[in-house]
């Protein structure tokens, strides 16, 4: 059924800033009043949490990778449409080792990364580049919010994980870059998502967060877009300098039709691959899932892969279309 | 003299209550410089003047785009939150509490239920404390009143249980009824017993208020001390903990004036 | 009129009998001093009386009805100890029974009434000789002046039947003297009957007017559960003290 | 008769001690059916049925990766660190708190510095911590001791305090010297009153383990707890948060029991 | 030998003057009663024999040695209440002395040696009349037996000075009578200078060689910083009782 009022939360994360930013400079009550509706948006300082309610039915959408909305919203039986594809990650995730610069060093160590994040995910990639698996390694889960304290301490040798801990990180003189997101481009999505159910019964409110995004896209990349970046520094605890050396190993999609030709792109299908036959290794499809394939996913051009009967995950472009051809 | 006996003078004293204290900052101070001369840039142990700086942006400059002083907002928003959940979980450990310390009934009903709920852990159940409340200063203020309302309802009951019974009979041979040995016995006897309570209170209480700042929240000392821990900004996180335990040391000190001024009779009563 | 009859009163604690077939009757206006080796159920009898507790079997009437099953404002009661509250003042404890019985809601009395039961609870104080202490807490005052305090907190509700349980047991042999005399003085001039417990034959003497004696008659240690105390003598004082007749 | 005087029967007053869990159940049921029955797959309030399964799973199945029950591993885990670490905590406890009860020099000073360290938040400290300790079990128990031992200390020398004076006066007209005034006289009366104590840290012992374990770790009950939150996993989250509640329960009573049987004086002598 | 020489001695306490020039010889073996109103210093002229405070001007001399300025175990206590460890059963308060005098260490006698203690404390406690309550704590014993054991408990170290604070002003009259029995008893066959104080006269005069009165001469509210009590009387009992020569 229709409804007046929605809520989005989102989280601080270099690729989701703009959404605080709009929401402060007046774009999300400019959108939202331009289809009557309202639409509240909210900060999470704690991104799982933000999963978490938007997948218990708090939110009607959330700012979330591709990999999440996956193993936590769709195999939980909520079905999600993905709205927009803001960015990916591109050199944002990295594999970084004290004082060794090859990848395969990494054989016998203790890892330390977020478990079941993009982080083990990008292990796992990283890993298959040079033949190895994670049987290869120990994986120990540390916190993001602790991670930069944990690798100055000597027992941790190895950690996968986002920025800004990445740069954080690699201010140590030993610490290396051995692998990073850009090596898998595309694999690692910020994405808008939300209810489909709600999209479906309420398509202006997926216009709005388009109209909102792609505004203040604009706005970054205008006149004030030193000042939108500045404000947007600050909310996320970091200066102009910290913020924009994130922005630069993100592939922001300025232009909506950017984002329209990336989400068609074959690309896309192959990553959800990659994707599913590693939540399914984890066992993060569900108790019941027999194979991969328990959860379908359905992408841009209603292709499906998996089981067609339980599509639980959908890339929808046409909202984005819209927006590129200006029709919002 | 038996070292038991000797008590030092008034001078001693207090160069011996600084001296750990000063301790601690000289060993601060010495690692301090050590890492910072092996590396100008290091973050865990900024030296003092850094840590000045950032608390000085935080404190006296209005952010450019909000006009808010960082530092006040956060210890404002802090504050209120941590008011506002004392404050109801004082209200409730005063109603349960003397309602099971004082009603045979009550006692049956919720004694038992009260003290298994004292010891879940509060932090795991938040998702569902988030669902049931959302996101907004209620599910943090009902963190609080939950980690902190069940211990201090326990207390409670346990100090009426600690009254004399005689007391008790002897308001009956008064003509007392129960709501009024409630109003007149029970409770004046209790409120400075609640002050003790609420004192052991403020040590839970501000980590609840920090781990739930710290999942959803958009400004507060914990809030702050979360965001900007990604970036293992310690120049502000050390002064943000010394200012916590500031407060929380001013707001202990406060209760225990309150409880000398406004109950005098209970000093005796209790030493007796 | 407030006449006690005890009629073959029993009582078990758990599977203890503590006192057995007790029966007597008493007068109204009279002042039974209870006594007897500890442990052998005087506490217990008087708790009866108070109405704390019931009597397993036999029954206990005031002035020929059965006594109410809880404590009321009828009989009045001083504890060995914690017989005042701490958190009053002495003015506040003597005034709290009147307060209690004009403020069913508050329990606390404002205004002009207030006026009125201050100036009753002061005379009350000045009666036990406490006058200049009526703004100290409990815990400012010595044992005795707390007992004193007791008896007028309880003679501000004007009880028909006062209980006492050793009221004078813990203080020093100068102040009980004093307190004494005090008792007296008070069963003398007001409505009633007191049931006083004690462990000090010579005050039993100097006070009652008639003594109840109770006793274990076997007390080795296989009788102890399976027989509780009994009357053992009722001895009244000659020559007879009558209350207001007296002049001490 | 007054409610105050009304006492349940035996019967009434289990019945009265079953209804709040059996209403809290209910509650949970319905909700969690109304959930199920909107979304078969909902992760939020997942029947008992799938918590049964959930811990089945766990508890008996070995885990195909490493051969371990997870359940039982996690345990296991956590009970260690938490014993180890509250026995650190009460070992200082004791030490320093007689140390400040007992010697006016100590008490100078020590007792205001762990007052103000008893007031930081240690979760906030954490990154220093890691530093100085590393990350393994050392510095997941040392939160914990940070974050007890003070409050045990201040708690244990203000327990010796309320010895009364004359016990020390007595104990050297025995020819006690202070060591043996601490040995015999001080350290065994707080023994059973250091059981209250570490009874009262139980809540929070429990808080900081969650939370170390949630920070750096591969085993743990709060590490699996919040291993699972990632994906929303309630129906694991709810059985472990039961469960944790079920051992502080019984180590709870536990100390009690030992309270009671180790020291049977001390009942009688709390109570006068 | 244990003569106490008191010279002198003011005790001021704040600002208000406690003690005034107090000034007495004791011989060996006397038994002291202190008597004097409430607060007048007679409890705080103890704490200076006892060594737990100083004077603030002149002196007092144990056998013509100044008073060690800690307590020590020539001089034992006894006082009103918290004169026993509430943690140790009866016999283990009375070993307690022994067992500190031979291991500095532990504090704890282990083995043969324990046995023998064991056996004199048990010859101490049935002295006292506690033999049958020797493994009873505190807590589980009446007023008067605490007393008794402390009593016990305080002569196991053979003290040369027994100090004694109204030791029997909580107890009830009937138990009273027996302990002051014990006590003449003690002071008569142990080789102790007792000195007791006391709030009851007839006490003093049933058990004192000699008793002393404290008094504040000027006790008005504004003189009662700037005057102490003094020394008000020194009354030696006729006929001389004398330690060890005395049938009771
Ligand atoms: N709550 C109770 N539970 C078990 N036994 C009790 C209880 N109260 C009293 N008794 C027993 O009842 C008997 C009488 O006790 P009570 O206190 O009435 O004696 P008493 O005559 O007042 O003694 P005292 O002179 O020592 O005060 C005692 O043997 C006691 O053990
Ligand atoms: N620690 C103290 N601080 C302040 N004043 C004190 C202290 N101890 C005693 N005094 C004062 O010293 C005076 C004497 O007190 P002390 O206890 O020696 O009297 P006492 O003769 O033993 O009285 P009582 O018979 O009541 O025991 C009192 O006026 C009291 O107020
Ligand atoms: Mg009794
Ligand atoms: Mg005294």
């Amino acid at each position: 059924e229709p409804k007046k009022s929605f809520k989005v939360a989102w989280s601080i994360y270099v690729g989701w800033m703009p959404w605080g930013y709009a929401a402060d400079a007046g774009i999300v009550k400019k959108w939202a009043d331009k289809y009557g509706i309202a639409i509240e948006v909210k900060q999470f300082n704690d991104y799982v949490e933000s999963i978490n309610q938007y997948t218990a039915g708090a939110y009607d959408a959330v700012t979330i990778t591709n990999m999440d909305t996956l193993s936590t919203p769709s195999a939980g039986g909520v079905d999600s449409t993905a709205v927009i594809v803001g960015d990916f990650s591109n050199g944002n995730d990295a594999v970084i080792l004290k004082g060794k610069d090859k990848l395969a060093a990494i054989k016998g160590q203790k890892v330390n990364l977020v478990e079941f994040s993009v982080s083990h995910y990008l292990l796992a990639r990283a890993l298959e580049s040079v033949k190895m698996s994670e049987k290869d390694v120990k994986v120990v889960n540390t916190s993001d919010a602790d991670m930069a304290a944990a690798y100055k301490t000597s027992d941790v040798t190895a950690v996968v994980t986002w920025n800004p801990i990445v740069s954080e990180v690699l201010g140590d003189k030993d610490a290396k870059k051995v692998f990073d997101s850009s090596q898998i481009p595309g694999e690692i999505m910020d994405l808008m998502v939300a209810n489909t159910q709600v999209v479906k019964d309420n398509p202006n409110f997926a216009k709005a967060l388009a109209g909102i995004w792609y505004e203040t896209m604009d706005k970054m990349a205008g006149a004030d877009g030193k000042a939108a970046k500045e404000a947007m520094a600050k909310a996320s605890g970091t200066d102009l300098a910290g913020f924009e050396s994130q922005l630069a190993s993100t592939k922001l999609f300025a232009k909506p039709a950017d984002a329209v030709a990336f989400a068609e792109s074959k690309d896309v299908g192959a990553t959800m691959n990659h994707v599913r036959s590693f939540l399914f290794d984890k066992a993060l499809l569900g108790k019941d899932a027999k194979s991969a394939d328990a959860v379908g996913i359905e992408l841009a051009d209603k292709k499906v892969l998996g089981d067609a009967k339980n599509v639980k995950f959908r890339f929808d472009a046409s909202f984005m279309k819209l927006a590129a051809q200006g029709k919002l | 003299m038996r070292l038991l006996n000797r008590k030092p003078t008034r001078g001693q004293e207090l160069a011996l209550i600084a001296l750990p204290f000063l301790l601690t900052a000289a060993v601060y101070l010495v690692f301090s410089a050590l890492r910072l001369a092996d590396n100008p840039n290091d973050k865990l142990l900024p030296s003092p003047a850094a840590m000045v700086e950032a608390v000085r942006t935080l404190a006296f400059h209005a952010d450019p785009r909000t006009g808010a002083y960082i530092f006040w907002v956060d210890t404002f928003a802090s504050l209120q939150r941590l008011f506002v959940a004392l404050g109801l979980a004082t209200g409730l450990a005063l109603v349960i509490g003397l309602a099971i310390g004082v009603l045979p009934v009550m006692r049956a009903l919720l004694h038992d239920f009260v003290a298994v709920v004292s010891m879940a852990p509060p932090l795991a159940l938040l998702p569902i404390l988030f669902i049931a409340l959302g996101l907004g200063e209620a599910s943090k203020i009902a963190l609080i009143v939950i980690g902190c309302a069940p211990v201090m309802i326990r207390d409670l009951a346990l100090r009426v249980d600690e009254l004399p019974r005689e007391q008790f009979l002897k308001a009956q041979t008064l003509g007392a009824s129960t709501w009024q040995i409630v109003l007149r016995v029970a409770l004046p006897q209790m409120l400075p017993r609640l002050i003790d309570s609420l004192r052991l209170s403020l040590g839970p209480a501000w980590l609840f208020l920090i781990a739930a700042e710290a999942i959803a929240s958009d400004s507060g000392l914990g809030y702050r001390i979360f965001l900007v821990r990604r970036y293992l900004a310690m120049d502000t996180i050390l002064p943000y903990v010394a200012w916590i335990t500031l407060l929380a040391f001013v707001s202990d000190a406060a209760l225990r004036f309150v409880q000398a001024r406004a109950f005098p009779w209970f000093a005796a009563a209790r030493a007796s | 009129m407030s006449a006690i009859k005890v009629e073959k009163v029993w009582k078990e604690i758990g599977d203890q009998i503590v006192l057995e077939n007790i029966s007597f009757e008493l007068a109204s206006r009279e002042f039974l001093m209870l006594v007897g080796p500890s442990g052998c159920g005087k506490t217990t009898f008087l708790r009866m009386l108070l109405g704390e507790t019931a009597p397993t079997r036999g029954r206990i009437l005031l002035d020929g009805e059965p006594l109410p099953a809880e404590p009321d404002s009828r009989r009045g009661i001083v504890f060995q100890r914690y017989s005042v509250f701490p958190h009053l003042t002495a003015l506040g404890n003597v005034m709290l029974g009147a307060e209690l019985r004009e403020a069913p809601l508050l329990g606390k009395i404002f205004g002009a009434r207030r006026k009125v039961l201050q100036e009753e609870a002061r005379a009350l104080l000045a009666e036990v000789g406490l006058d200049h202490a009526e703004n100290k807490y409990p815990a400012e005052m010595s044992g005795g002046m707390q007992q004193r305090l007791a008896l007028a907190q309880a003679l501000m509700r004007r009880p028909k039947v006062l209980l006492l349980d050793e009221p004078f047991g813990a203080l020093d042999p100068g102040i009980r003297g004093d307190i004494q005399a005090l008792m007296q003085k008070i069963w003398n001039e007001s409505p009633l009957t007191v049931v006083m417990v004690t462990h000090d034959l010579s005050e039993a003497f100097r006070l009652g007017t008639r003594i109840l004696a109770f006793e274990r008659r076997r007390d080795r240690p296989e009788e102890k559960t399976r027989y509780g105390a009994t009357l053992a003598q009722d001895i009244p004082i000659w020559p007879r003290r009558i209350a207001g007749a007296l002049k001490i």
